[in-house]
């Protein structure tokens, strides 16, 4: 006869580990398909930018009249711009930037966003005031004279090109932080009336472990969603910045300066193979980021795990 | 002898979690005739309340009704359409939830949220839909009703929103009300004033209930049949008086004497020891079986099923199986 | 109530003051003034020109300058336009408003439905149709979506003009004028409604995935009521509360102008004046339409915070 | 961000047509309608109106005031001056039925045409055209024309107050007026015979020192134009009707209208018939497509303007002639040109472009590119190839900071290119044009991109060459140069002045101040039911508004 | 003698009624309306009463988790609401609550071992790599299992999140716990390993609570000293065996009446309250309990009764006693 199965479980001495919430998380991400379908396209993008270009026999900015507008051929599998520049090789360097710049710009806000105002929400008073004040007057403040007078400093300044494309990151995120921080501090005020908040209170819980432990991680899913969209709009904004001279500087490839090299009507009729490269890569990456996000979401979920 | 109003046949729900599945209700089977109230008594996460929420089709999203019989009057709920199971809830099947501070809206009044079921199901105009949902709150014992219609949720104590669960769960007379422990905030004179209530409505409208509940004092009360639960099973079923007076299964003594009574006095009050089991990973044995004091070696090994011990009294347990069934 | 709104209003003032300030002063920062952009002057022209102007004053003076004419109700003359700056204004910012107003309900309208569909139906085809669309429209610089849209829409098919605000030479009144000016707002307006629906989108999804798990909507559904009301009344209303804030975003934008729209669709709005303004360093126009917007945005503002307190009731205002 | 104030391109374009004596501008094409049939419905339901295209008029319709370049084509078809230029450059009367020039240059005497009116019907006579003057002398005007050019006689002490009227303005009786100036310029004739204002409409209010009730007047312009004015639709369109008191006769066209229009659609504009003119920059897709509608009226030819880069020859680098010219040299200029123009530009080697009477490129180096030659030069110069490929010299590496408008501007991509090829760091940098104009004020640049206004006097493009000259951005001085501008501008001799300038550009040409791009070409596109329009190089469509019609 | 760790000196706790923010109506809301009372070190002190007489509201303002309207609560002869930010967070150690709705006051993010857990890591009473099995200790005491822990909140029944929540507030080993309802949602056998638990405590560490509870039967079970509410005020507070044996006040008779018996054959009699339920918007004058007291009088409607001492530590608030 063998021996009766314990129903119970008799206290465990030895003490079990808790998995870690990242291990737990990525567990649940990775039962998400379409996830990992985007975290490998992600990954994949970060590789053909990074390490791609040492593969492409061309050399990037070498101009080539002789063989401009070519479309897509054996030779140059993506066809060469009006300069006769391998689309390929350029829109695999873009992507390093935009990647970047997509990427970087958007952990920046969101962390500055999230964190203003997560503690004007949590601490009202004086503080939510000058913080909201102030995240009023920037709104306030035009965005266009405000970087043409950046982009007047920094050429006074003389900063080299690679330098900008942080100082832009910065830029982008300090204009961006103010829409973010009302939007956390809306969540915030109400969840900080919430009975957890008061038992938190009740703890005797820091306000340290009060907002990064409680509160924001109840702001997840609009930080999640804030933070994939902002990253589309930096890689768009990037080109945007280029013509007040603030972005990338040309010849340097960004897919939103290579979609804008397109932005005659007749490029836009006639050679396709300028636009459709640049404009794919943004949406696929975009679209993969969210959907990672959507995954991340779920996966953060208590309310979702399966 | 009135009709069968609900029968529950093996019903049986599901969750489906990381850690495996959770069997929260497991082959539970039951019946409330009309009229009849039957109370549901078993340890703190037993499956009652999800029991409940099978009845309604309302569970969690990760869990799932997978098996078993939900005859209503007369239709399996289980086969009826959305919109069918929509027009029977709070219409004639009212229900009252556990925890009333998160189970109402708090972004609308009281009232706003009150009158959505009487101008759904009755067809009252918003008027007379107010003036409804405010006798119901004067009836159950709160006061100033027109100025409570206007208040959130959050402005209002525990008992209160209770009631208001209540009365939400009344307003449309339904022909079975499934009461989620709905007394355990209401000081014993409301609550006694509630049970009146609820005695009166069943009454005049000779409507069932299902009660579920943690106090033995409101069971005795208010039960015509009780239903014992344990670890997602039925363990003892019977008449009110016959399982007071008789309990079977040593799990249901052991719940009627851990009951402080009033007078007394005791040092300390009797404790069942252990723990219940892991609902997710459930083995083939009596789950009560680590705990009891009568335990032998079938209970490890084999689940007993219910039968009928004495009359109308049924309990699972392997103390009163004939030799032969072993 | 009453001295949270005189507060605010208070700070209102003091911000007003503060923004103008830090606005002129950037502005005089930036290189270049109305005169120099003139390359042909001859630069004697040009030092008179700035004394006329009133250029050649220190940048301080110049604000005062402004400020006390301002506060008398007086915010001058445009440079570029030789007409006062609120008339001029006035004859723009509506253009821009009413295809920004439409735009508006539309994205809200579209981006609701289809924002609480996806969010109930999650991972559903619908949901990722939606997904999809979103984000190509979103990973297009608007200048292309626009070209497109013109190609389709006023070239190929003709079927709508490709831009303007009126048929060429028409004096149509009345009704008429209104079906005319509605037909050149189509593409302008289904263009900033494509731009903004994806966000929004998105926003309502997560909101709405947030709060159908509640015991709240259990309890509604419990009631009996049907789906169409526990998701748009009960959930929504919860799901809804971060779009206040977004809703009161939306309102400097109202009447900001929609620059590359408004170029490439011809649409006569503010949003070229305040470019140019810009460009051309043209103070009296940029200085009013930034206070005008900074107004609008503290109201917003304000406005998101009161509306957020009545839609939210456990939230108290201090 | 169209800032330039320059009269629109599209609408100021010189046809350069075969009556033309001049031997130079010979490049048009032209291309006839095929096929009237698919002329879009839009024309063909047009009997009467005729469209054109217009950028962004700011509303200010009063000659000399406007603030805008776009007004100032709004306000072309309302106001007649007394002289204009005619296709080739050269002056004609238009209200004037003709002048006399003095033999010291300096007096000149514009005869009016018999009974001219304004299109109110009220007279306008030499008065008008003194009080037009007169005003353009108020210290209160802000307007941009420089009238101090011409130096009328006791003009100055007239603006300082000093005096009530101006002394060199003589009204000799009601079809005459006779000015005196105290400097020879050979500008002069254009600016003293610019548009006219009626006396009675606009100087009804006037005082000494104040405009401002003007201001009243901008959006209700009188003029004497062929047109009169109807309505401004604030940015949408201009609309205005023939004006039957024009001298001419009634034009036969009788509604025009101008559209404002964005350059990005003006081709969907003119293929869906919202326009019957248009003008592009030409480049050989935007040729095909033209051509390829069938029902348009097609001229391809120069522009009145070239492109060039300005180069600080302030700073010791650009200081050496070597290396300017080796700078000249190591650029690809053909390939910037057949990159940005498709095959319609030509690389400029002479500062005025190919429709002026003055172009001139006998005996002119062409600059050929060059990288051997430009590297030579700059060894000779004792620039240095470093360790890094960089040349320098004195231990300064020679980097040159470009500031440009655009960040699709072609040169970036090339130049960086050739440059570096011949151990040059080439460094763009992108901002907006104000911002330019302010560093080349002070001169605070290495290159900088431009281009050239609408060229209406040869002397234009290169009188900021003369050493001292306050727009001197370039930095330049050459004594040669310094003498030969002034001589041209001092006489009023075409062919004296022809001499002087190829000289000039000989001179300019060895020891360049400028990097030379380019001369560019447009295409002109009119609906093939329009007759008797010929778009020119100075006026623009202008000139020939009073001639058009619809083929019947 | 045992000192006074918790005194409460005619407490008032007054929430402004208003629906949204813009129409203001009525008067205050008066939740708490004048009490005093208090709890000596090792005492249970039990708090019964009306559904909406304030109890939740005192057990929240005496941690000052609500700012009084007015009186004094002084904890170890310190004033509550004079304490400095490090003093208060002390005596967030020393004291803590056990919330009457369980489900809502669990961070539905964080993971049930967390929630218990982490404030202990906070104060420093425990370390990092211990903590874990600190918190199973604790949770096995409440009745929970191990297998628990690294689940959230959602996932419970009722009656387990309250033992979750019961298990947050002994793990911090306070001194002094407010306890409001933390056994109503259990059954009766968890119910008996919980007050076990709490009498081992309070017996073995000393520890006080408030107990607030409707199950008079517990409360007679666990406490030392019991107080009956109404509408906002201390109708009656005397020790144990004195209020059960000796009740004065009429609506203390009443509640004890009502206490249901589990025996369905128990034959009783119940004093049915009848009249006017009054709301604490605008009470009635007078004695608040009077539109429903079987004994009122004239008297009663206008004059409030003195809360005196009618026997040994037996206090109450009635004109006819
Ligand atoms: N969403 C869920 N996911 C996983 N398990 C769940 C979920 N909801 C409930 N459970 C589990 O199901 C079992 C039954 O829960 P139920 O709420 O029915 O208990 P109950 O009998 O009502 O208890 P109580 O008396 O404490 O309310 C519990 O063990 C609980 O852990
Ligand atoms: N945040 C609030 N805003 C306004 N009124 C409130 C608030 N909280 C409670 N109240 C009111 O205060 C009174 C007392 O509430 P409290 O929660 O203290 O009652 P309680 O004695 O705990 O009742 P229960 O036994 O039902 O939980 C009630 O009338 C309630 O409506
Ligand atoms: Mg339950
Ligand atoms: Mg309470």
């Amino acid at each position: 006869m063998d021996t009766p199965n314990p129903i119970v479980n008799k206290q465990v001495k030895t003490v079990v580990k808790s998995p870690s919430i990242w291990k737990q998380t990525f567990r649940r991400l990775k039962k998400n398909k379409l996830a990992m379908i985007s975290l490998f396209f992600l990954l994949f993008m970060f590789l053909l930018s990074f390490i791609g270009p040492y593969f492409s026999p061309y050399i990037l900015d070498r101009t080539n009249v002789a063989n401009m507008n070519q479309p897509p051929s054996a030779a140059h599998w993506l066809g060469t711009d009006n300069y006769g520049r391998d689309v390929l090789t350029r829109l695999m360097m873009a992507g390093q930037i935009s990647l970047t710049i997509g990427i970087a710009a958007m952990v920046l806000s969101v962390m500055i966003g999230s964190l203003l105002g997560a503690i004007s929400g949590f601490y009202r008073g004086v503080v939510d005031m000058v913080i909201m004040r102030v995240a009023d007057i920037l709104m306030s403040i035009p965005g266009l004279p405000l970087l043409l007078i950046l982009a007047a400093i920094l050429s006074e300044w003389k900063v080299p090109a690679e330098y900008r494309l942080y100082i832009i990151m910065i830029m982008l995120s300090f204009v961006g932080w103010p829409g973010l921080a009302r939007l956390v501090r809306g969540q915030i005020l109400s969840l900080k009336e919430q009975p957890f908040m008061q038992a938190t209170e009740v703890l005797g819980l820091s306000d340290r472990r009060k907002i990064l432990h409680h509160l924001i991680p109840n702001t997840v899913p609009l930080l999640l969603v804030v933070a994939t969209l902002n990253v589309a709009g930096s890689i768009l904004s990037e080109s945007a910045l280029s013509f007040l001279g603030l972005g990338v500087v040309p010849p340097t490839p960004s897919w939103g300066n290579m979609m804008d090299a397109a932005n005659n009507f007749m490029d836009f009729r006639k050679r396709p193979w300028l636009w459709i490269p640049p404009g794919t890569a943004i949406f696929l990456t975009v679209v993969s980021i969210n959907l990672l996000g959507d995954g991340l979401r779920d996966a953060l979920d208590p309310k979702m795990r399966r | 002898m009135n009709e069968t109003l609900l029968q529950v046949k093996h019903l049986q729900t599901n969750f489906y979690t990381e850690n495996g599945v959770v069997k929260a209700v497991n082959d539970v089977s039951f019946a409330i005739r009309e009229g009849e109230t039957v109370c549901i008594v078993g340890e703190s996460g037993c499956g009652k309340s999800i029991t409940a929420l099978s009845l309604m089709q309302l569970i969690p999203e990760n869990g799932k009704v997978e098996g078993g019989e939900i005859n209503f009057s007369g239709k399996n709920l289980l086969d009826l359409s959305k919109k069918d199971i929509r027009r029977l809830r709070g219409n004639e099947i009212g229900m009252i939830f556990q925890e009333p501070m998160t189970s109402l809206n708090p972004v609308f009044t009281i009232g706003e949220q009150m009158i959505e079921p009487i101008q759904e199901h009755l067809l009252l105009s918003k008027k007379d839909a107010y003036k409804k949902a405010m006798e119901l709150i004067t009836m159950l014992g709160i006061p100033n009703a027109e100025k409570i219609v206007n208040l959130y949720p959050h402005e209002l104590s525990g008992g209160m929103l209770q009631r208001i669960m209540i009365a939400i769960a009344l307003s449309c007379n339904p022909k079975l009300i499934i009461a989620d422990e709905p007394t355990t905030a209401l000081d014993v004179t409301i609550q006694a004033q509630i049970l009146d209530l609820l005695r009166d409505i069943k009454k005049e409208f000779n409507t069932s209930m299902l009660l579920i509940t943690h106090d033995l004092g409101v069971v005795a009360e208010m039960a015509d049949y009780v239903v014992v639960m344990y670890a997602g099973k039925v363990v003892e079923e019977g008449p009110v008086l016959e399982l007071f007076k008789n309990p079977q299964h040593p799990y249901t003594k052991g719940l009627l004497k851990a009951k402080p009574v009033i007078g007394e006095r005791k040092d300390r009050l009797y404790t069942i020891a252990g723990q219940v089991p892991n609902l997710v990973d459930l083995h083939e044995a009596c789950y009560f079986a680590d705990r009891c004091e009568h335990a032998m070696d079938i209970c490890r090994m084999k689940q007993p099923v219910l039968t009928e011990i004495a009359k109308g009294q049924k309990a699972a347990c392997w103390l009163y199986e004939d030799g032969e069934n072993r | 109530m009453k001295q949270y709104v005189l507060q605010r209003f208070l700070q209102m003032i003091v911000i007003l003051f503060g923004t103008s300030f830090i606005i002129f002063f950037l502005f005089a920062m930036l290189p270049g003034d109305y005169i120099d952009s003139n390359i042909s002057l001859t630069p004697q022209r040009a030092q008179e020109l700035k004394a006329l102007y009133g250029l050649d004053q220190p940048v301080l003076q110049r604000y005062f300058t402004w400020l006390g004419n301002a506060l008398h109700g007086d915010f001058g003359y445009s440079l570029k336009h030789q007409e006062k700056v609120l008339s001029l204004l006035n004859k723009y910012v509506w253009n821009s408003f009413f295809v920004a107003i439409f735009a508006l309900v539309l994205t809200w309208s579209i981006a609701l439905v289809s924002g609480v569909i996806s969010a109930i139906k999650q991972y559903s085809w619908f949901d990722g149709f939606v997904t999809f669309f979103v984000f190509a429209a979103m990973s297009f610089p608007s200048f292309f979506i626009s070209l497109l849209f013109i190609k389709w829409f006023g070239v190929d098919l003709q079927i709508l003009p490709i831009g303007g605000m009126i048929d060429t030479g028409s004096d149509s009144t009345g009704l008429a004028h209104l079906l005319e000016v509605g037909k050149h707002m189509i593409l302008p307006v289904t263009i900033l409604t494509l731009l903004s629906i994806g966000s929004l989108t998105r926003y309502f999804r997560t909101g709405m995935l947030e709060v159908i798990r509640q015991d709240y909507i259990r309890t509604a559904r419990a009631k009996g009521l049907k789906e169409r009301v526990v998701i748009f009344k009960h959930a929504l209303k919860n799901a809804i509360l971060p779009a206040i804030t977004l809703l009161a975003f939306e309102l400097p934008g109202l009447f900001s102008g929609a620059i590359i729209m408004e170029q490439i669709f011809n649409w006569p709005g503010v949003g070229r004046i305040q470019l140019e303004s810009v460009s051309f360093r043209d103070y009296p126009v940029l200085m009013a339409f930034t206070m005008f917007l900074s107004c609008l945005t503290i109201i917003g503002n304000f406005l998101a915070d009161v509306t957020y307190a009545a839609v939210d009731p456990r939230i108290r205002l201090k | 961000l169209d800032s330039s104030s320059t009269k629109d391109s599209s609408a100021s374009d010189k046809k350069g047509n075969t009556e033309s004596s001049s031997a130079k501008s010979t490049e048009v094409k032209e291309y006839k309608a095929t096929n009237l049939e698919a002329l879009p419905n839009k024309t063909k339901a047009r009997k009467d109106t005729f469209i054109a295209g217009i950028s962004a008029p700011g509303g200010v319709f009063l000659p000399y005031f406007y603030e805008n370049g776009w007004d100032g084509n709004a306000t072309d078809p309302m106001f007649a001056p007394l002289v204009n230029l005619d296709p080739t450059g050269k002056p004609v009367g238009i209200l004037a039925e003709k002048w006399d020039v003095s033999s010291d240059l300096l007096t000149y005497t514009f005869h009016l045409r018999k009974g001219l009116k304004f299109s109110d019907g009220s007279p306008l006579t030499a008065d008008d055209v003194a009080f037009t003057l007169t005003l353009l002398h108020d210290p209160a005007y802000a307007g941009e024309q420089d009238i101090s050019l011409t130096a009328i006689k006791g003009g100055k002490e007239y603006k300082e107050g000093k005096v009530k009227s101006i002394e060199g303005i003589k009204v000799v009786d009601k079809e005459t007026i006779e000015i005196t100036t105290e400097e020879v310029n050979a500008k002069s004739l254009l600016i003293l015979g610019g548009q006219v204002l009626s006396k009675a409409y606009y100087g009804k209010d006037y005082q000494f020192g104040k405009l401002d009730y003007l201001k009243e007047l901008y959006p209700k312009p009188l003029g004497a134009g062929p047109y009169k004015f109807v309505k401004y639709v604030p940015g949408q369109e201009i609309r205005y009707v023939a004006n039957e008191h024009y001298y001419a006769g009634t034009p036969k066209m009788k509604n025009l209208i101008f559209k404002v229009i964005d350059t990005s659609t003006s081709l969907q504009l003119f293929e869906t018939g919202e326009l019957d003119y248009a003008g592009f920059s030409a480049d050989d897709d935007t040729v095909e497509q033209l051509k390829s509608l069938g029902f348009a009226n097609l001229e391809v030819g120069p522009v009145n303007d070239y492109g060039f880069i300005y180069v600080n020859n302030s700073r010791p680098q650009f200081k050496d002639k070597a290396v300017r010219q080796a700078l000249v040299y190591g650029l690809d200029r053909q390939k910037i040109v057949d990159v940005k123009f498709k095959g319609y530009g030509t690389v400029a080697n002479v500062p005025v472009s190919k429709v002026s009477w003055a172009y001139n490129d006998e005996g002119i180096n062409k600059y050929e590119f060059n990288a051997k030659k430009a590297k030579e030069l700059l060894d000779q110069a004792g620039w240095k190839v470093g360790s890094d490929g960089i040349r320098e010299k004195d231990g300064k590496k020679f980097v040159i900071r470009y500031l440009t408008r655009t960040a699709d501007d072609p040169i970036i991509p090339i130049a960086k290119e050739n440059y570096q090829d011949i151990g040059i760091k080439f460094e763009p940098e992108i901002m907006d044009f104000n911002a330019i104009v302010a560093k080349l004020g002070t001169k605070d640049y290495d290159f900088a991109a431009v281009s050239t206004s609408q060229i209406l006097d040869p002397s234009d493009p290169v009188e900021e060459f003369a050493t001292g000259n306050a727009n001197n951005a370039a930095g330049y001085s050459n004594p040669k140069v310094d003498e030969l501008i002034k001589k041209g501008l001092n006489t009023l001799d075409i062919e004296k002045r022809k001499v002087i300038y190829h000289d000039l550009y000989k001179e300019l040409n060895d020891d360049p101040p400028v990097i030379l791009i380019h001369y560019r070409q447009s295409a002109k596109a009119i609906s093939g039911q329009i007759e008797g329009l010929h778009p020119d190089n100075f006026t623009g469509i202008s000139a020939s508004l009073p001639n058009i019609s619809i083929k019947k | 003698m045992s000192e006074a760790l918790l005194e409460v000196q005619n407490l008032k706790k007054y929430y402004s009624a208003s629906k949204g923010m813009f129409k203001k109506f009525g008067d205050s809301v008066k939740a708490v309306d004048g009490v005093s009372f208090t709890i000596e070190k090792g005492e249970v002190f039990g708090l019964v009463g009306e559904s909406g007489s304030g109890k939740s509201t005192i057990g929240k303002t005496i941690l000052r988790l609500h700012e009084k309207t007015d009186g004094d609560v002084m904890f170890k002869g310190k004033d509550v609401f004079s304490l400095s930010r490090k003093e208060l967070r002390q005596l967030r150690v020393q004291t803590q609550l056990v919330f009457q709705d369980p489900f809502s006051s669990l961070n539905p993010r964080l993971r049930v071992g967390d929630a218990i857990g982490e404030a202990m890591v906070e104060h420093g009473l425990v370390s990092k790599r211990e903590v874990r099995e600190r918190v199973l200790e604790v949770m096995d005491k409440c009745g929970l299992s191990p297998f628990h822990i690294d689940r959230y909140p959602h996932e419970f029944s009722g009656g387990q999140r309250q033992r979750i929540v019961i298990a947050r507030a002994m793990a911090l080993n306070p001194e002094f716990i407010v306890m409001d309802e933390p056994v109503a949602a259990l059954d009766v056998s968890i119910q008996a390993q919980i007050i076990n638990l709490f009498s081992d405590l309070q017996r073995e560490n000393g520890l006080s609570y408030l107990f607030i509870s409707h199950d008079l039967s517990v409360v007679e079970h666990l406490c030392t000293k019991i107080a009956i509410m109404y509408l906002g005020n201390i109708v009656e507070l005397a020790p144990k065996e004195e209020l059960f044996d000796h009740p004065l006040h009429p609506y203390t008779k009443a509640l004890l009446s009502a206490i249901p018996i589990p025996d369905p054959t128990a034959k009783r009699e119940r004093i049915i309250l009848t009249g006017d339920i009054p709301s604490p918007i605008n009470p009635p004058s007078g004695c608040k309990f009077r539109t429903r007291c079987p004994m009122a009088t004239d008297l009663c409607a206008e004059k409030a009764p003195d809360y005196r001492e009618a026997g040994a530590g037996h206090f109450v608030a009635c004109h006819y006693v």
